[in-house]
């Protein structure tokens, strides 16, 4: 049994699906951050599974640069959850709707 | 220069079986190194501190760590009621593998001199280290990372404030210096021109100035990555003078205060596993690894690279322990500060030069020019930052007072 | 050495920008004197420029400098660039040169003021304007110019904003003003549907090869000159010069003498082979509305007392008489009396700003008199000024005016007996205000005789007032206008002390007084009569013409007539002024006609067509606005709220819901693609 | 060889993306994603992106979820989440229908085109290992995307000085936090780091 690109990006579409999901599912700002890691991996992983089978190495940057910028996203949303979370401590993501119209 | 030639010509069964028994010499030399190692502190501080140390334990109390060990392993099993007893059970792991994977990517031995630090075992070629990934250094930076957890969740499953406090503590450090830590890793990575430990190895094997002085990367970084790498790693591995985690004035134990019995023990362990590794990562990166003169019958030329590879290490060894019996304790602020605004900018700045210089060989410019002209960047950036910093610390001061 | 074109507006421009900066840290005098030097050194390049353009010979002096592309728009592509030939390197010439001396005056003039930095600032800006305006190689960069000066004027003239009548006459200008520009765009247009594009080049060269039809350049000679009566006040559009006395007094001189004014001249002889190309009667309304000018605006200055006042109709009517030159295809006498009158008419208002400094502020010639004892350099050049203007030889005026006069003849004469109508006005309103001011006794103590307050206010504020009513043109709402409810002249009664005594004014204002009397006495020379050889300005100008300038057709008899003609007219007016106002032989009041002290009633013609149906009109167009088009828009606003509204239920503020409707996005746009793919 | 790797890698990520989905506990969901994580560096390395998996590890392992840990325990928001509940109406079940309809696409997406990803092959050959992955990488980085490396240079710039302000600010608004002033400490010094 031969493991061929298919194989990866099937699962990245699975990881990508849960992160979606939980990303939906769940109220914890955290736990909503997490999920759009898994989704942000899933397309990593799809982007390197690509990478190999057209043999361009540039899709390997574009993860490169997806980690860079997931660690800077990942630095201010979570500052805003922890000033958020001074001031309210234990609000959930549905709690935080003072922007409906 | 791929990797180990070992794995090139396919995989069989006698790849497999070298590389079980590389595995199994690897964990063997490195619990023995522990076991030593601790006996080797407790006399060391004992001599210097004027007293006997173990001495009933065998001949010279060297079975003292294996009966230290046995006691732990009787010990009753505590976990504490408000513990997340899986996670609990989980950190000590977390710390001790890392501690062991950093150790596989270290050379051991191997004629460098003659034969590229190729060995012959069943006949077939390989490298005496574990494994030789092409990332090689990057797993060291992976895996001290990865320790952090091992730390941070100690503490927070322990369900108890102190050790709390002591692994918050021992995680900022670790990720403070870990910064450090790899912008001098990668000062060597510019000299060397490679990532794998063989090939940092391999390119320090040479001939080096006015024939004896030795071609290491200890002069050709200029010293001051080997010293911020030297500093950054104490604090990593949380030894005398950065052992806040375990300042027992502040902590009681740090972040394994409620461990007990063998859990301990495998902190204790980690720790040293931690120690060794990083000493023999320092004499991989900057003292040439295994690397040195090969002289004398033949049979002594397997033989003298694992020479001098221990005399290497047991000299950052002593140094650690010599450390941990004269240095003070460092304030909380003080290494704070340290790591952040010294060791950071000066590694970065240093980083840059070198990267100057290796641009300046490309292009031929004249050394001593490029060499002057950084040195003024960087003592001009180096002034902007003190006044900074000065600028910064009135105003808090300021702040405070009103 | 022509490549320097560019430093000529550049300098002033630079000066601009470093006041605009660093103006008020400069301070009195610093921003002065960088204003200056700014101006200073523009006019050195401009000399530059000169001896280079000399240098060639006379067929070569023409040159383009293009900087950059400038709007690249389809089939419209304007550059940004200079022309250098001699009509627009003679105007830069007196430009700069008249411009620094005011400058220079400024600064003693303006001590003291809290604006002062902010006064350099606009006048840089200004001469800036008019650099660009007479250099621009294409109509577009011209207008940018025009449009410069009128903002410019607009703002000097109203510098003291503070006071009503300021702003007001400053408002004037400009909505005065925007008529004469609807021309000049109007013209534009024209000559771009015309040839295509903009720049003199293509224009000159299309208009001289005969390219343009009789009817177009007909139409677009016309509505330049619509914009050139606008900016040069002619006569109907003339109302807003007089009021622009507002000003503070350099600003009366740069704007009157030297440069805004003379921008509708300039347009018109810079566009002389369309002129030519036109029909023939198109000449003949610009002769007329110039001569109609010149009586017009003399008659009304005959009545006036405001010394500033007297000079600034004076101007109108000189503008009137370089019109009719250009009417009468005398170009080269046109820009010659463009340049005399710079010279004698920016030192006249030198002149009298240096009075008025004197006089603390007070403008009233009949609190004046005997003056000549106490501003001796004052007087001295300003009597050198009248004399220029009178037409007496051999000062400049004489030899400009004669020009004119002669062409005038040439062409049609009775556009010749009406200008020389004009010019016995001029010698005798001059020499009015000369004896007025300087001769005879003091009388800055005495009270305005009993029944003259009453007309005074009338004649005096009869062009403020309407000033007024224009204010209503622009503001239909007020509909009255508040008038001027107090004389100016009674509050400044008290503003004299009793031991008062006028004193000349500083070396910086004395010292243009000096600089500017030399040409006014010899700047003549430029252009001699006497033999062809002396005709340089015209040799020099023959390029920019085309060969488009009339041709003598009398002989050298008709030339002795006309400039002994002349004499005898400057002659009779300044005897007749001595005789009415130095010897009190005769009663002035024949001379100060109603009439003429209202100004012919033009101005408040205007303000009650302006005021009657005009603001039937307004309130036509007001309704329609309202109604319309606000309610268009407002409809279209509430539609919006009114659909906003109904989805706001949409916004829910849980960011899971919009992560929902993201995901259900990003499946349609998938499935989307997937039939794509399919298909 | 290949497929154990990527069976063990795969089971390994999807568990741990359940975990994350699935643990009320945020601290067990940070495990969980852990796991992910380094299944995916070893999907990584089964791919030849040798550099990639250890970035990968360094930067979402060592970094990120450091991150998110020292936020859990600092702010004490560790709270079990109850996931019985869903306060929006239908949330839940749409969801999941959303979810297993993209899914849905993209399988169908895959399935009309296995195999056969388009575009024009490069000469980047990571199986046969000709040239390391880091040098052509790096080669890439540094000269095709040079621009976007400053780019990203600049956004992580930024993004530090915002989080050490956002987080600032807090402070001073809010000085009866109940966080002990050395911890506080940590976490400021912490959000530099990442």
């Amino acid at each position: 049994m031969v493991v061929t690109g298919t194989w990866y990006l099937v699962l990245s579409a699975m990881l990508f699906t849960i992160g979606g999901v939980g990303l939906l599912v769940r109220r914890n700002p955290l736990v909503m951050f997490m999920c759009i890691e898994l989704m942000l991996n899933a397309v990593n992983l799809s982007f390197v599974t690509f990478a190999r089978m057209l043999g361009d190495v540039d899709g390997q940057a574009v993860v490169f640069f997806v980690l860079v910028v997931a660690a800077a996203e990942v630095v201010v949303g979570l500052a805003i959850i922890v000033a958020i979370m001074r001031r309210r401590p234990r609000a959930t993501a549905d709690d935080l709707a003072l922007l409906k119209g | 220069m791929l990797g180990d030639p070992l794995l090139s010509g396919g995989i069989g069964l006698e790849e497999v079986l070298i590389v079980l028994v590389k595995a199994g010499v690897a964990f063997g030399v490195m619990l023995l190194a522990v076991i030593l190692m601790i006996w080797f502190e407790r006399k060391v501080i004992s001599d210097l501190q004027n007293r006997v140390g173990p001495n009933q334990a065998g001949p010279f109390g060297l079975l003292q760590t294996i009966a230290d060990g046995i006691k732990l392993i009787f010990k009753e099993d505590l976990i504490p009621n408000r513990a997340d007893r899986w996670v609990f059970a989980l950190a000590p792991f977390l710390l001790l593998v890392p501690a062991f994977v950093s150790f596989g990517i270290v050379p051991l031995g191997g004629d460098f001199q003659d034969n590229g630090g190729v060995v012959s075992w069943f006949g077939r070629d390989t490298y005496l280290q574990l494994a030789d990934p092409p990332i090689g250094i990057l797993v060291l930076l992976a895996m001290s990372s990865i320790g952090v957890y091992g730390m941070m969740l100690a503490g927070w499953s322990s369900g108890s404030k102190y050790p709390l406090l002591g692994s918050v503590r021992a995680s900022a450090q670790a990720i403070s210096y870990e910064a450090a830590l790899g912008l001098s890793l990668v000062s060597v990575i510019i000299v060397s021109g490679s990532l794998s430990t063989h090939d940092i190895v391999a390119s320090q094997a040479g001939e080096g100035f006015f024939g004896f002085v030795p071609n290491w990367n200890l002069l050709l970084t200029g010293v001051v990555p080997f010293v911020i790498f030297l500093l950054a790693a104490a604090a990593e591995l949380n030894r005398a003078p950065f052992d806040l985690v375990e300042a027992e004035q502040e902590l009681v134990g740090g972040f394994h205060t409620e461990y007990s019995s063998i859990r301990f023990g495998h902190f204790y362990l980690a720790e040293y596993m931690n120690l060794i590794t990083m000493s023999a990562i320092m004499v991989t990166l900057f003292l040439g690894g295994p690397a040195g003169p090969i002289f004398g019958p033949g049979f002594l030329h397997p033989v003298l690279p694992v020479v001098w590879f221990f005399l290497k290490v047991m000299l950052f060894l002593f140094a650690a322990v010599w450390a941990r019996a004269t240095v003070p304790r460092f304030r909380y602020d003080q290494l704070m500060g340290l790591g952040w605004k010294v060791l950071i900018p000066l590694s970065l700045g240093w980083l840059l030069l070198l990267a100057t210089v290796r641009v300046g060989d490309d292009q031929g410019w004249n050394y001593l020019v490029v060499v002057a002209v950084c040195m003024g960047v960087l003592v001009g950036a180096a002034a902007l930052m003190a006044a900074a910093l000065s600028s910064a610390h009135k105003d808090r001061i300021a702040e405070e007072v009103s | 050495m022509l490549e320097l074109v560019w430093l000529i507006p550049a300098l002033p421009l630079a000066g601009f920008l470093l006041l605009v900066v660093f103006g008020r840290r400069l301070g009195e005098p610093g921003a002065g004197w960088l204003a200056t030097a700014a101006m200073g050194g523009s006019f050195a390049a401009t000399l530059v420029v000169f001896l280079g353009l000399i240098d060639r010979p006379g067929d070569d002096r023409f040159f383009t400098q293009t900087l950059f592309e400038w709007v690249p728009s389809g089939d419209l592509s304007v550059d940004a660039g200079f022309l250098v030939d001699p009509l627009s390197i003679s105007f830069a010439l007196f430009i700069t040169g008249v411009a620094t001396l005011i400058h220079l005056y400024s600064i003693g003039y303006m001590h003291g003021d809290p604006n002062f930095s902010k006064f350099f600032i606009y006048l840089n800006l200004f001469a800036f304007s008019m650099l660009l305006l007479v250099l621009g190689d294409n109509l577009l960069l011209t207008f940018l110019g025009w449009e410069g000066v009128g903002t410019c004027s607009y703002l000097l003239i109203s510098f003291w904003f503070t006071d009503k009548n300021n702003a007001s006459a400053g408002k004037k200008a400009f909505v005065t003003n925007r008529i004469g520009d609807w021309g000049f765009m109007v013209a534009m247009f024209l000559v771009f549907v015309t040839i295509g594009s903009l720049s003199y080049v293509d224009l000159l060269g299309a208009a001289d090869g005969g390219q343009i039809a009789a009817v177009t350049a007909t139409g677009i000679v016309l509505l330049l000159l619509v914009g050139a009566i606008g900016k040069s006040a002619q006569v109907p559009l003339f109302v807003w010069l007089p009021d622009a006395m507002a000003g503070p007094t350099p600003v009366s001189a740069l704007i009157h003498a030297a440069t805004m004014v003379t921008a509708g001249v300039y347009l018109l002889v810079r566009v002389n082979p369309v002129i030519a190309s036109s029909f023939g009667w198109t000449p003949d309304v610009i002769a007329w509305v110039g001569v109609i000018t010149a009586l017009v605006a003399a008659t009304i200055a005959l009545a006036q007392n405001d010394i500033k006042k007297v000079l600034a109709y004076s101007t109108v009517s000189q503008l009137g008489f370089m019109f009719f030159a250009i009417g009468s295809g005398a170009y080269v006498a046109a820009v010659f009396h463009v340049i005399t009158h710079a010279f004698f008419k920016a030192l006249l208002f030198l002149g009298s700003g240096s009075v008025i400094h004197a006089m603390h502020e007070e403008q009233d010639m009949r609190r004046m008199g005997g003056l000549r004892k106490f501003l001796p350099i004052t007087s001295v050049t300003f009597i050198i000024g009248w004399l220029a203007i009178a037409g007496v030889p051999p000062f400049a005026g004489f030899w400009s005016k004669d020009e004119i006069l002669l062409y005038a003849w040439n062409n049609n004469v009775a556009i010749w007996a009406a200008g020389s109508l004009a010019a016995l006005l001029t010698a005798f309103y001059m020499s009015r205000q000369v004896f007025m001011v300087f001769f005879g006794e003091s009388r800055w103590h005495e009270p305005i005789p009993a029944e003259v307050p009453a007309a005074a206010a009338v004649a005096d504020d009869a062009t403020s007032e309407a000033g007024g009513n224009e204010d209503a043109e622009v503001d239909p709402e007020t509909g009255d206008a508040e008038p001027a409810d107090v004389p100016d002249h009674a509050e400044r009664e008290h503003a004299l002390p009793a031991d008062f005594t006028p004193h000349e004014s500083p070396w910086t204002m004395t010292l243009p007084l000096v600089v500017l009397a030399v040409p006014a006495v010899i700047a003549g020379g430029l252009n001699l009569p006497f033999t062809k050889d002396l005709h340089f300005f015209e040799h020099f100008l023959e390029p920019s013409l085309f060969g488009n300038e009339a041709v003598l057709t009398g002989g050298a008899g008709t030339k002795w007539f006309v400039a002994g003609a002349s004499i005898v007219i400057a002659l009779v007016g300044i005897l007749a002024a001595a005789a009415v106002y130095l010897k009190r032989r005769l009663s002035p009041e024949p001379f100060e006609q109603k009439a003429f002290a209202e100004g012919w009633w033009i101005d408040s013609t205007f303000a009650r067509l302006v005021g009657g149906p005009g603001t039937a009109v307004f309130n036509a167009a007001d309704w329609f606005d309202r109604t319309i088009i606000d309610g268009t828009v407002n409809g279209v606003a509430s539609g919006v709220r009114a659909g906003g509204t109904a989805l706001r239920v949409l916004q829910t503020g849980l960011a899971r819901t919009y992560a929902l409707s993201i995901v259900v996005g990003a499946v349609l746009i998938a499935a989307w693609f997937l039939t794509r793919a399919s298909l | 060889m290949e497929t154990f790797v990527f069976l063990v890698g795969a089971a390994v990520i999807l568990a741990g993306a359940l975990g994350v989905v699935l643990s009320a506990s945020a601290t067990r969901a940070a495990l969980s994603l852990i796991g992910t994580l380094f299944g995916i560096a070893v999907l990584f390395v089964a791919q030849e992106a040798h550099f990639l998996a250890a970035v990968q590890v360094i930067v979402y392992a060592g970094a990120i979820v450091v991150l998110f840990l020292f936020v859990l325990m600092l702010l004490g928001v560790d709270t079990t989440e109850d996931l019985s509940i869903e306060p929006i109406t239908a949330q839940r079940p749409a969801a999941i229908v959303a979810g297993l309809a993209f899914f849905g696409m993209v399988m169908l997406a895959l399935s009309a085109g296995a195999d056969s990803v388009t575009g024009m092959p490069g000469a980047f050959d990571p199986v046969a290992g000709t040239v390391p992955d880091i040098v052509a990488l790096g080669r890439s980085i540094f000269t095709t995307h040079v621009f976007a490396l400053e780019a990203t240079a600049l956004l992580l710039t930024i993004a530090v000085v915002g989080a050490v302000v956002l987080v600032r600010k807090a402070e001073t608004i809010d000085p009866d936090d109940d966080i002990s002033p050395q911890l506080q400490d940590a976490s400021t010094e912490d959000g530099e780091e990442a």
